[in-house]
């Protein structure tokens, strides 16, 4: 905990959450987007549409998932339906609004492994690779990407292209077919970016509280672009706050709870 | 025709070395029981098949069964990495294994097709994604309406597929409900499937039209096994082991421990053992 | 997002003239308070899109509101011919229509595509059928993999489609349950969609989970109109009136009599009227 | 009713029932196959599956269905699915065992006529069309066809093929890539036949009691190829006569019993 009162990771968490509105349908993803969904659908957002791979569609879990398929997922969602229909129905549908995804590695252009690093062939780590990844990038009308910051993270050129983001910049998505926004939002655990209207390199827009363009520079390994006009993001609110903490414990608590009496 | 067989006896009827084989359940619903009885027989060559291979298919890599794993998400879900799996990819250990990596959207169309008996899938996928440079199994058709390029990769159409059910009733239809995942479409595609059930019931009579049953004609062989899912969870029945997920990283981090581990909790052991494990995650369901 | 209004209203606003549209419904809930509105509101050169066209549609075709027609199967079934459609299709009267003619399977393929978001479907059909020589909307792709020579069909987007379904909840979600035919692909393949229900309950929460609900997001409008689906049935409500099935023929078969039946039982009726024509009804359901 | 004590519609209707096994899986078109199936169910075949292409999986109804989705189809079914599931998992799956066809017109190939009389685009008459025949015709394993008998109905040329049977027979099928076997079993009112293993012509291997050679040929529009060894069918039995005649009388009280307070 800094100073400030509350960490960079609940900054994190808590910026990503304004980002979404009461009319948004959302896939998520597992860790943090998942956490800033749920905080958005406790706070500001009560009727925002929380959809996971697993099949469930508007759920309102009172625990966050470890697993993206949790039974409290199925519990309180509007419907539950099949994989197959989630992916085609669902998501290729085009009725995701807003497709929320995490990074290992990361590009400047919001391009994504989660794959491997070294060569795919001969893998010096095997990641777990996309799961829904590749198609969410693609098929979601826009993209929002929540990564803590650090130069093994945030690189030059990733290994893989686990999904992707605006390619190599500009027109890459249009000449390629996918007519979605793609990335076009990142935060992280230091500041808001947007991607450049033309080149689409993601620009640095709003700085969370105390953070200096140094650090976020020093902890991105690529050139930071920073906006003319650069923003600091506010605070988190005393719910906003209240919101992600509870939210936490009673997912500690829940997961920590089921460990006894297992196979031994 | 359907029978009800015990584990041992269902396991071995349906599985052969050299097979390709789907032990499914999309978080929800995970066939370890079955899993750990294949292990127990000591299969050998398999192609392991999953959307999300997990523990159970750690395990199998762990101890050599599989020559190939087709999948598209090689994690632990909201832990982080398959140790086992990791070490036979990267390191060839116990035995190299070959990748057929495929997205989530891949794979849950390559089975849709396969149980709707169509030899490729068609779908909007993989654009600018790297495996498709990667993986010659990913191809192409163009529409011949509008000219759309699509992805096309081919069915799965496994030997033998394995799920976890709620509940057979005395005829042999099985009953999957909660998060139903893949398994419809993983015994429809198979050549031949196999369920594990919490329990056997009278009749399905009192059930909503609607829900997912497998006819008893779909299905070789049905084994009672409470508790067969765990660490995985059953909806109505017990909650997921969120713990044993957490703890299995550690476990398999190392390949001594991960070794002792099996024999003490798998090989040592047999599907009796379930329903304990279960026993203290059934008030939380 | 979902507006719960007047039928009258609800049509109007999302009905156009020269719109693609299907009124769905396989056997079981077929909107027919909603295509009566239709006709009442005087629409033309409607493309009318369903899998059974059944009675509602020899009905819109009689009156002249449709310009073209896709269908499967245009019948009444289990008593034999659609009149209207066949004096339109065979005399040109009241006015000439256009025909592209599918299988099942096509339409059924066209509308899972059409919410699935893609250009076309692909399937295994059409072989030998004579329809692939006269409709230029039967081709074919070839799997990359095997070389097996597919149908495709393009996928159908109706500007708008109309259901009818037993309830809604007071937020706009939306319950199917039965025979659910091919309700849910004709509302996510559509541009727009509206909805009839029996009725609105308070909540969904003690529905089973893995029911057929649309969410309120992918619904425009719901009009709350009882026995709205006389003389089809709805589940649960009311049964299928099947001897005024048997009726229709007779009806139908003389212009003269169509137009009068036309005028007195849906040109100077209501939504309001549907629910005393399935008052009787009620009980064998 | 003939002097035999029971009608040529009443001995298609068991004979064809008498084809179907507890081990089936029918796909259930309406009219006389329907009452076919479901003499079978309700006498020899108890656990036979009957799947009508509303989505209806092993249903056991009461009262025959005026349409294929007729409420009880669904009341009394293992369990109902969507229509394309309908389609794709269970017809194109190739699970059906035998499918069941009626027709408008025949010919000596199994082809069928369900779609119009005279030119496809200038119709004389224009029939409900094929619904799910053509990949009924294609996907079952094996293809049982019923129909009355008439010159009219079984004819030399059909004029549109609805669905295919053996084309021009011989291995037309195998040609266009049909691997399933197509029409094995054509019952009239007045005869059993069955295609012969090389040309796929049907041939009368039965006649049904009291009909004659003569008879067959004088309502059929080919000339007739009758088997050396022919057959003659067993009357029906008392079980079967009164279990289909039960059934009709159950279902015309029902059919009937919903026409009151109808709109007027």
């Amino acid at each position: 905990m800094s100073e400030l009162g509350f960490t960079p990771n609940e900054m994190m968490t808590i910026a990503a959450s304004r980002a979404l509105t009461n009319d948004d349908v959302c896939f998520v993803g597992i860790g943090a987007p998942s956490a800033a969904c749920n905080v958005a659908r406790l706070t500001h957002a009560p009727d925002i549409t929380l959809i996971y791979e697993s099949g469930t569609i508007g759920t309102a879990p009172q625990v966050l998932p470890l697993s993206i398929g949790d039974g409290e997922l199925c519990e309180t969602a509007v419907t539950t339906v099949s994989v197959p229909e989630m992916f085609r129905y669902w998501l290729q549908g085009g009725r995701i609004s807003i497709g929320l995804l995490g990074a290992a590695q990361l590009d400047k252009f919001g391009n994504i492994n989660t794959t491997v690093i070294g060569d795919y062939h001969h893998p010096k780590t095997r990641l777990p690779g996309g799961g829904g990844a590749p198609e969410i990038a693609t098929s979601s009308k826009q993209v929002y990407i929540t990564m803590a910051q650090s130069k093994r993270g945030m690189v030059e050129k990733i290994d893989f292209f686990t999904s992707f983001g605006h390619g190599e910049g500009g027109d890459h998505r249009k000449r390629l077919g996918i007519d979605t926004a793609g990335p076009t939002l990142l935060i992280t655990d230091l500041a808001i970016w947007k991607p450049d209207p033309v080149t689409k390199e993601f620009t640095v827009v709003s700085l969370h509280p105390g953070v200096t363009c140094q650090q976020v520079q020093d902890s991105c390994g690529w050139v930071v672009k920073f906006a003319q006009a650069l923003d600091e993001t506010p605070a988190p609110s005393e719910l906003e706050l209240q919101t992600l903490r509870d939210l936490q414990a009673r997912t500690k608590a829940a997961h920590e709870g089921t460990g006894k009496g297992k196979a031994d | 025709m359907v029978k009800f067989l015990p584990l041992k006896q269902a396991v071995a009827e349906n599985l052969n070395d050299g097979d390709s084989v789907a032990f499914e359940g999309f978080t929800h619903l995970i066939p370890t029981a079955a899993a750990h009885e294949a292990i127990r027989q000591g299969f050998r060559d398999l192609t392991l098949i999953r959307m999300t291979p997990d523990l159970i298919y750690d395990q199998m890599i762990g101890m050599g069964m599989a020559k190939k794993i087709v999948f598209s998400y090689v994690g632990n879900p909201g832990v982080g990495l398959l140790r086992r799996a990791r070490d036979a990819i990267e390191n060839g250990f116990p035995r190299p294994i070959e990748v057929e990596e495929h997205s989530h959207a891949g794979m849950a169309n390559a089975y849709e097709a396969g149980a709707a008996g169509l030899p490729c899938a068609v779908f909007r996928g993989y654009r600018g994604a790297g495996l498709a440079e990667v993986n010659p199994n990913i191809r192409s058709v163009t529409c011949p309406f509008t000219g759309e390029v699509l992805a096309a990769v081919p069915s799965i159409r496994p030997d033998v597929s394995f799920i976890h059910a709620q509940k057979a009733d005395r005829k042999g239809n099985v009953l999957v409900e909660g998060i139903i995942g893949i398994q419809k479409e993983a015994v429809l595609a198979a050549r031949r499937a196999m369920v594990t059930v919490e329990e056997v019931v009278d009749t399905f009579d009192d059930l909503h039209p609607n829900l997912t049953v497998l006819p008893r004609w779909t299905i070789a062989a049905i084994s009672v096994v409470p508790g067969g899912s765990h660490p995985s969870y059953a909806h109505g029945y017990y909650a997921r082991d969120n713990a044993a997920y957490l703890e299995w990283d550690e476990i398999a981090a190392n390949r001594e421990k991960f070794q002792a581990w099996m024999q003490a909790n798998v090989i040592e052991k047999s599907a009796d053992d379930f329903a304990a494990r279960v026993e203290h995650l059934r008030k939380a369901a």
